[in-house]
């Protein structure tokens, strides 16, 4: 098991985080925005796991962190969804590129 | 951990979160059962009390040495008492506002949970400032955020509300998600999260690559933070969302929110990377890591003075005027981080505390005069001074506080800056001349307005419906900010003696 | 002579006093005027009695402090000074008189008395001075009152025009002044007239220095005195009332650039450049101002030029080392020449014209200005026993003597010259039949035909005090104990005295052939010659040539300016704040409402941290 | 409360009076505004009067940067000197007759009186401070009723005077604030002769000592810094619109007092604490000077409204006040003191009556106004008489000062000067061309029902000419109190 380095962890999480980054960036649909921002968030809990079990000074608090992290990534998600809700309700769209209204 | 332990604590410590807390968790319980018809303004009266007992209470623990709790999880030095000063002063004032805020519609029904978002918010802030703990500073930030997305967009039925709080969200989530993934990174080289132990791993960082690693964990936290700051690159965000929200909620992140980013930049600046050497061989050894830094974090503050100042110029909208105008502040506050000198405590802390009561004092005066027709041109200042001379000279003071006119507390703060970057070696020439221009292209916009409400003929629904008749919250808040801006403009040392005598300047700031 | 310093003091009464209450005083400002500067005429005769039998006095106090250079005031009566007081404080008070009838009727009456108070006053300072830097603050201020007086008829468009011109001719030259005596300051170190001749005499001064001080102190004696090429504004200030002509650009003001070089005589004669400067100026004048007089058609303007090319005949005697010479002529020249102004301003008076053309057979009429202007021609003409020809003769001999016979021969057929042009205007006014409308013609009143006769009489004797035959008293006082002016007579072959006398006999039979009798054609000569009368009768289109040249240039210069002042300076200011605003159009064009551009600039600057870091800190190497 | 302090504040009491006023009461309020620059104007006198300066000085702790006490601190210091307090009566006998010339503001006499009263105190201040921060505060003090005075007061195209006002004054301070923050916070001191002394020292034991390259760059920013207040070509534009576009009893303060803060700051701390930088840069003053001097002349002589030559005359006139400084000889600086004050007095006056003709005629323009001393004699007398006073008529103080100005250059650059004499000339030419343009000459108006310049008016006028000729016959009732001044300033520079 602890043939795999920690570099992998790593590298998996890299790439979760940049493909969550991608679609938050380029997706219209504000739902999956959101997903990826998760992504992201999830991705940097592979991180903290992986730290905390191969890291140099391999210590529990990371998955301490990453436990908290996941609460507060559910937290966002939920406040996310409602506020997008709200605006549906106005808007009648989900689309994030159509919300620019508020520019100069 | 047993009873015992858990008491053994010395709690009292944490009086002033408690207080915020207790008071926050009644009025939501209150708030679900009590009447439909019952007035949700008394919320507002409990909660605004709430925050000056919490004041009172921690000036009362001001005297004491530094405590540290739960493990090293909370700490109240004096750079936490310090500023949780700041943001409870901030966040009452933003209550006064917040008692007297009546837009057209989308609000009323929502009263409650304003009040006591602002404080959860305000909870946030104030754990962050007094953290010790990269995860307890990571709660308080999200604390933070989570109740500022909800109050951007408290307003649900208008459209602008709701589109702010998701942008807001948005960027906000990529932006935790940054901050996350940097810490992650300290975590892993440091194997603890606790700051004050990370100061004793750091320095013995040898290896070259981990000082890479340490680099980039650096670059994204302060991205991420960037976005709390509304600092280059992340501040583009600010003026939509500043545009969009309830006025009291937008005087709430520029103010509250703005410091608290500062605290936990701070925190985080001094405490990891202030202990980490640039490199393991040679000079770099020698340097610190955040010497390393400075330059990048003087291009991003140039950058932020910049945009913030030149985009303002063309800014037609009040609010989102102000949001530019805050983010070249937050510019000026960076040049102070930038210089590093042994003026940056109470630089930041002065220019945060005169900004706080400008800019809400300010944001009273443009809810007071948007709220009623949701006019946010700058044009509905046109010929104040004949309507309300009062009200007109009140904004006049704060105008020129922001502008940093001599006799204000805002030429005080910026005077701060300016030594700190000076006196530094290498002094910061280029970047105190770009804040002095920058400085001079903000009297553009800022004494627009005052052409607006001295010069010009008030616009004719104004004129005849002239009379603004001035709730007692926001009079109150009024008479504050501006008294406190002349005061601290003209005798700054009631001020800076108070805080040098009860800080001692932080040096506190690592045991 | 202790308290000569009152003298200029009276005038000064009568120019504040005036200002202040004239209005009230109306036409009885003129007998305020008239008795303080009678007082100053007596103080001054007393003065100079006094100075024959006293040395040179001298007083002066601290004006101002630079560092520990004193600058001082005072006063001082030596020869020179002292003659100057009587000569001006004398024609002023009759001046003063005079105009009391010519001036009758004007409702500004009392403003006029005033300005010659203080015109009075400015002459009287500016030859007591015992420094350069008093002479050139009364020098400047004897320009305002004459430019003022000029102007007393300022609705006049012409009279606006000719005091400009006036005063700005003048201030050209006094800046020359003003650069010659700084430069001699920091040579000497003070700008005492004793001072600066003590250093030249020590030769602390380099030649080069000297002749450069004094020719640019020369020109600012060429813008006073109406030398060429500065003279054209002395015909056009006739526009003023013709006994301030009378005054001021006859008798006194003009006369001070000659008693300026005087005063400076010894640094002049230091240089030889410097006083041939002098010399080839004066005596060009003299003929080219004279050339003109010979056409001109408007009686006061014949008389302005008749003044230049007099005081270029002084600045020729001066140049030539003839020091007597040139101041006696001053003199003489003062007197005979302010008689004929007034005369000729009685003559306006009587028939309220200018032009000679309409006048004639004023003889019968005129019983008293006539004889009186005939005196004033015959002296300046030169005609023998009266004072023009003692003077005019001092100086021919003086020019010989310095051995120059260009000049010489120059000076003699200007002599000729006004000996003509002179009779010419007087045959065309008294003579011949007289006009018609000019039947209810009369003599001027007594208080005006009284300072005439004065004036006569002294343009008659005042020759004798300087003769070859009855001793040379006024010359040998002057140069007495200052052997740098040179000697008090200078003994010249008789030759030129008839030389003289013919030379100006025939101009006035040339001039009886022509407008006396009539004998000859009036236009015999100018016909055969049209371009150069045309040139003449325009005064060789100098005027024209500064109006292209000068003027030009300078509007030209300013209209440039303007166009720099525009394009470049606004220029480059509005090039910043467009600079500014762009940024500012761009940055709001980035806001582009989008949230996840903003999300992009915020991953992309992250982007560029790292990699510039990485780079930065050589991690790939 | 201290003399000085008093002095200084004085005008507050105004303020205080007046906000408690009715807005209608217009003649109660003028009257309190013009009583409100008295006691300044007394004390000042009274000032005047005393031998030992040094009696007045006040020192009162006030702010300290940091945790050390000593060091970082900005002291209230206010002190006098021969120079600054000539120029503070100055200031009190402008803003008096400038109260009095305020009777033809039109509107809002209460918030006018109120700013005019605060500008006061600012420029007092500004000439008494003995340290730098302290001087940029009442600076800037000036700065912002300035704005508000040409913004509200002005007349067609007042808002863009009020901003090119601000924004080029903004940036001057701008400069002028990185100077001082630079020596405040390399020093720890921002006293002036503390930091003067610093300067002289080779090896000054500071915090951060200043490299000889920065003492040249910051000369030379100090010399950009007070250039746009002087104004120095090509820096003036703004200076121009103020002319014209504020009301007349403002630019008698502006054109009489304000633009003076930029000569006595380049002399006070140019030549105070950076000697020997600004004696490399003398003759680069100089060609400034004659540049400013030559290129206002011209322009004015081409200008067709009268505030506009007068405008330019100001660029001009302040070109002597460079040529003498660049002169840096007793001649030559006491010249540029000089005619700072000469100065002072003539364009006030000038300013004045340009008031006076407005009020009257609607306009400033030369050839609407032509042949009005028929209308108007004595007003057109006075105009006349101070227009000599301009072009440096002796007798009259504008030509002490640019005779000693040009003494001095000549001493040390002829040519230059004598370059510079080219100006003399052009003074008289435009100045003629205005004043005779509007006085003399055939009359185009009619002038039924135009009264000569009457009862209060002739106060300032009075007033002033008087001054002019005082100075100008007797000029030692300045030099006398400067020697002391212009001695030290010469030790600075070294002889």
């Amino acid at each position: 098991m602890s043939s795999v380095p920690v570099s992998a962890y790593l590298t998996l999480a890299l790439i979760l985080f940049c493909i969550g980054l991608y679609g938050a960036l380029t997706k219209r649909n504000t739902v999956i925005v959101l997903i990826s921002i998760e992504l992201m968030l999830n991705a940097v809990n592979i991180n903290l796991v992986a730290f905390s079990k191969f890291g140099m000074i391999p210590s529990i608090t990371g998955q301490v962190f990453a436990l908290f992290a996941i609460a507060v990534a559910a937290a966002e998600a939920a406040v996310g969804l409602a506020i997008l809700i709200a605006l549906y309700r106005n808007k009648k769209t989900v689309n994030i590129d159509e919300m620019n209204d508020l520019k100069s | 951990m047993d009873v015992d332990t858990l008491l053994s604590f010395e709690w009292g410590a944490m009086a002033p979160e408690f207080i915020i807390l207790g008071v926050a968790t009644i009025l939501s319980i209150v708030d679900l059962f009590a009447p439909k018809h019952l007035d949700r303004k008394i919320f507002g009266w409990i909660g605004f009390a709430g925050i000056l007992l919490a004041l009172a209470s921690l000036i009362n623990l001001v005297g004491l040495e530094p405590i540290s709790i739960l493990y090293d999880t909370f700490r109240l030095d004096g750079f936490a008492k310090a500023f949780k000063i700041l943001l409870l002063i901030g966040a009452a004032l933003v209550m006064l506002l917040a008692l007297s805020y009546k837009p057209k519609e989308g609000m009323e029904e929502y009263k409650g949970e304003f009040y006591y978002l602002l404080l959860a918010g305000l909870l946030g802030a104030m754990m962050m400032a007094s953290s010790g703990d990269l995860i307890t500073l990571f709660v308080g930030l999200e604390l933070l955020s989570l109740s500022s997305y909800i109050l951007a967009g408290i307003r649900k039925k208008h459209l602008p509300s709701n589109e702010s709080a998701m942008k807001y969200v948005v960027n906000g989530g990529i932006a935790t998600a940054f901050t996350l993934f940097g810490m992650s990174y300290v975590y892993g080289l440091t194997g603890t999260t606790n700051l004050i132990e990370m100061t004793n791993v750091l320095p013995t960082l040898a290896n070259a690559q981990y000082i890479y690693i340490l680099g980039i964990a650096f670059f994204m936290i302060f991205v991420g933070l960037s976005f709390k700051l509304a600092t280059a690159p992340f501040h583009m965000w600010a003026p939509d969302v500043y545009q969009g929200a309830p006025t009291p909620v937008t005087a709430f992140l520029s103010v509250v929110s703005k410091t608290a980013g500062f605290v936990i930049l701070i925190r985080i600046l001094l405490t990891v990377f202030g202990n980490a050497f640039a490199g393991n061989s040679g000079v770099a050894k020698m340097t610190n890591f955040l010497v390393g830094m400075q330059d990048y974090i003087a291009v991003l503050a140039a950058a932020t003075m910049i945009i913030g100042n030149v985009v303002a110029l063309r800014q037609r909208n009040i609010k989102r005027m102000f949001a530019y105008s805050s983010i070249a502040h937050a510019g000026y506050l960076l040049v102070a981080v930038t210089a590093m000198s042994s003026f940056m405590y109470d630089a930041l802390w002065f220019y945060l505390g005169a900004y706080l009561f400008m800019n809400v004092g300010a944001f009273a005066v443009i809810q007071l005069l948007t709220q009623h027709t949701d006019n946010e041109d700058i044009g509905a200042f046109a010929g104040l001074y004949k309507r309300a001379p009062w009200l007109a000279l009140a904004m006049g003071v704060f105008i020129l506080s922001l502008a940093g006119i001599p006799g204000t507390a805002g030429f005080i703060g910026k005077l701060n800056i300016f030594i700190g970057a000076l006196a530094s070696d290498p002094a910061h020439y280029v970047l105190a001349s770009i804040m002095i221009a920058t400085t001079v292209i903000s009297y553009f916009y800022y004494f627009g307005i005052l052409t607006q409400m001295f010069f010009r003929p008030a616009a004719a629904e104004e004129a005849d419906g002239g009379k603004i008749r001035m709730p007692i919250g926001l009079g109150v808040a009024l008479v504050i900010c501006v008294v406190a801006t002349i005061v601290f403009g003209l005798f700054p040392n009631i001020a800076l003696d108070f805080f040098h005598t009860n800080f001692e300047g932080f040096s506190d700031f690592l045991q | 002579m202790e308290n000569a310093w009152i003298i200029p003091l009276f005038p000064l009464i009568s120019f504040l006093f005036l200002l202040l209450f004239g209005r009230r005083l109306k036409e009885n400002s003129g007998y305020v005027g008239m008795v303080l500067t009678f007082l100053s005429l007596i103080y001054s005769l007393v003065v100079l009695f006094d100075r024959f039998n006293h040395p040179t006095y001298k007083a002066e106090a601290t004006w101002l402090a630079i560092g520990d250079v004193q600058l001082t005031a005072g006063f001082e009566v030596n020869q020179l000074n002292a003659l100057m007081l009587v000569i001006v404080s004398l024609v002023s008070f009759l001046v003063h008189t005079y105009s009391k009838g010519y001036m009758h009727g004007d409702d500004r009456f009392h403003i006029f008395y005033a300005y010659l108070g203080l015109f009075t006053f400015a002459m009287l300072g500016l030859v007591v001075s015992p420094n350069l830097l008093q002479t050139y603050i009364f020098w400047e201020l004897v320009g305002v009152g004459s430019f003022l007086l000029i102007g007393f008829y300022f609705y006049k468009e012409e009279a606006k025009a000719a005091a400009k011109k006036a005063f700005i001719m003048t201030r050209i030259g006094d800046v020359g002044l003003l650069i010659g005596m700084i430069l001699l300051f920091w040579q000497v170190g003070s700008f005492e007239y004793d001072a600066i001749f003590l250093a030249v005499e020590e030769g602390a001064i380099s030649a080069g220095i000297i002749t450069l001080t004094a020719i640019l102190i020369f020109i600012g004696a060429v813008g006073k005195s109406g030398q060429f090429p500065l003279h054209t504004w002395l015909p056009d200030a006739m526009e003023g009332p013709t006994p301030v002509s009378a005054l001021i650009h006859a008798a006194t003001m003009v006369a001070a650039g000659v008693y300026l070089v005087a005063a400076l005589f010894p640094l002049f004669t230091a240089s030889e450049t410097a006083l041939m400067t002098v010399a080839v100026v004066g005596g060009f004048t003299a003929i080219f101002a004279a050339s003109i007089g010979l056409v001109q058609t408007d009686i006061k303007r014949v008389l302005a030029y008749s003044t230049v090319s007099q005081l270029g005949y002084m600045m020729l005697a001066l140049g030539s080392a003839g020091y007597v010479a040139g101041v006696f002529h001053l003199m003489t020249h003062a007197f005979f020449k302010a008689l004929l102004f007034l005369a000729a301003g009685s003559v306006i008076h009587a028939v309220h014209t200018q032009n000679i053309e309409e006048m004639g057979g004023l003889w019968k009429k005129l019983r008293l200005t006539g004889p009186l202007f005939l005196i004033g021609t015959l002296a300046i003409s030169g005609v023998p026993l009266l004072s023009g020809f003692f003077s005019k003769d001092e100086i021919l001999i003086a020019a010989w003597a310095n051995g120059n016979p260009v000049l010489f021969w120059l000076a003699v057929i200007a002599a000729f010259f006004t000996a003509f042009y002179m009779f010419r205007l007087f045959f065309m006014v008294f003579t011949g039949q007289a006009r018609s409308e000019m039947k209810n013609v009369h003599e001027s009143p007594k208080v005006m035909t009284v300072p005439m006769i004065v004036l006569g009489v002294l343009a008659v004797v005042a020759g004798y005090f300087n003769t070859p035959w009855f001793g040379t008293f006024l010359g040998d006082w002057l140069v007495e104990g200052n052997e740098a002016l040179g000697h008090g007579h200078t003994e010249g072959p008789i030759w030129i005295m008839i030389v003289a006398t013919l030379v100006s006999l025939l101009g006035i039979f040339l001039a009886w052939l022509m407008y006396g009798k009539k004998s000859l054609e009036r236009d015999w000569l100018s016909s055969r010659m049209p371009t150069t009368y045309n040139m003449l009768y325009n005064k060789y289109y100098l005027d024209e040539f500064y109006a292209l040249s000068v003027v030009k240039t300078t509007k030209g210069v300013s209209v440039l300016l303007s166009y720099i002042e525009a394009f470049v300076v606004e220029g480059i200011v509005k090039g910043v704040a467009g600079i500014v605003h762009g940024l500012g159009k761009t940055g709001s064009k980035i806001q582009s409402g989008q949230v996840q551009a903003y999300g992009t600039v915020a991953f992309v600057g992250l982007a560029v941290l790292v990699v510039v870091y990485v780079l930065a800190g050589g991690y790939l190497k | 409360m201290s003399f000085l302090s008093i002095l200084v504040f004085s005008p507050l009491l105004g303020i205080l009076v007046l906000a408690l006023l009715p807005k209608t009461q217009e003649s109660l309020i003028k009257l309190v505004g013009f009583l409100a620059t008295l006691p300044a104007l007394v004390l000042a006198l009274i000032a005047f009067g005393t031998e030992d300066l040094t009696k007045y000085d006040v020192v009162k702790e006030w702010i300290h940067f940091g945790s050390d006490a000593s060091l970082y601190a900005i002291d209230y210091e206010l002190g006098l000197n021969g120079f600054s307090l000539i120029l503070i009566v100055l200031t009190a006998i402008v803003s008096t007759l400038a109260a009095i010339a305020s009777i033809h503001i039109k509107k809002e006499w209460k918030g006018y009186f109120m700013l005019f009263l605060l500008l006061e105190i600012g420029m007092l201040g500004v000439f008494a401070a003995q340290n730098l921060v302290l001087f940029f505060i009442f600076f800037e003090i000036t700065m912002i009723p300035m704005f508000f005075l040409i913004g509200k007061w002005g007349y067609f195209e007042k808002e863009k005077g009020a901003y090119s006002y601000l924004i080029y004054n903004g940036l001057g301070s701008a400069i002028l604030l990185i100077v001082i923050m630079v020596l405040f916070a390399r020093t720890g001191t921002a006293n002036i002769s503390d930091l003067a002394q610093l300067m002289a020292v080779e090896d000054a034991n500071t915090p951060s000592p200043i490299s000889e390259s920065l003492k040249m760059g910051l000369a030379i920013a100090l010399l950009i810094a007070f250039g746009v207040k002087l104004p120095i070509f090509p820096l003036h534009t703004w200076m121009l619109r103020v002319h014209v576009q504020a009301p007349p009893s403002v630019v008698m303060i502006h054109s009489g007092i304000l633009l003076k803060i930029g000569a006595f700051g380049l002399i006070r701390f140019g030549f105070g604490i950076f000697p020997e930088q600004f004696k490399s840069l003398a003759l680069l003053l100089a060609i400034l000077g004659v540049v400013n001097l030559l290129y206002g002349a011209f322009l004015a002589f081409i200008q067709t409204d009268f505030k506009m030559v007068l405008a330019y005359s100001s660029i001009s006139h302040m070109g002597i006040v460079l040529i003498g400084l660049g002169a840096l000889n007793e001649a030559g600086i006491q010249g540029a003191i000089f005619q700072v004050v000469s100065h002072g007095l003539i364009s006030a006056l000038l300013f004045f009556l340009v008031g006076v003709f407005y009020e009257r005629f609607q306009t400033s323009t030369i050839a609407n106004l032509g042949g009005m001393a028929k209308g108007m004699p004595l007003a057109s007398g006075f105009l006349l008489a101070g227009a000599l006073a301009s072009l440096g008529l002796p007798g009259m103080s504008g030509f002490v000062s640019e005779f000693m100005a040009f003494l001095g250059l000549f001493e040390v650059h002829p040519v230059v000067a004598a370059i510079g004499c080219i100006g003399i000339i052009m003074t008289a030419v435009y100045l003629l061309r205005a004043v005779l343009g509007m006085t003399y000459g055939k009359a185009g108006r009619e002038f039924a029902g135009i009264t000569d310049i009457k009862s209060v008016e002739f106060v300032p006028v009075l007033v002033l000419l008087a001054l002019i000729v005082l100075i100008g016959v007797y000029p030692s009732v300045l030099s006398e109190p400067l020697q002391a001044t212009l001695e030290t300033i010469m030790l600075g520079l070294g002889g």
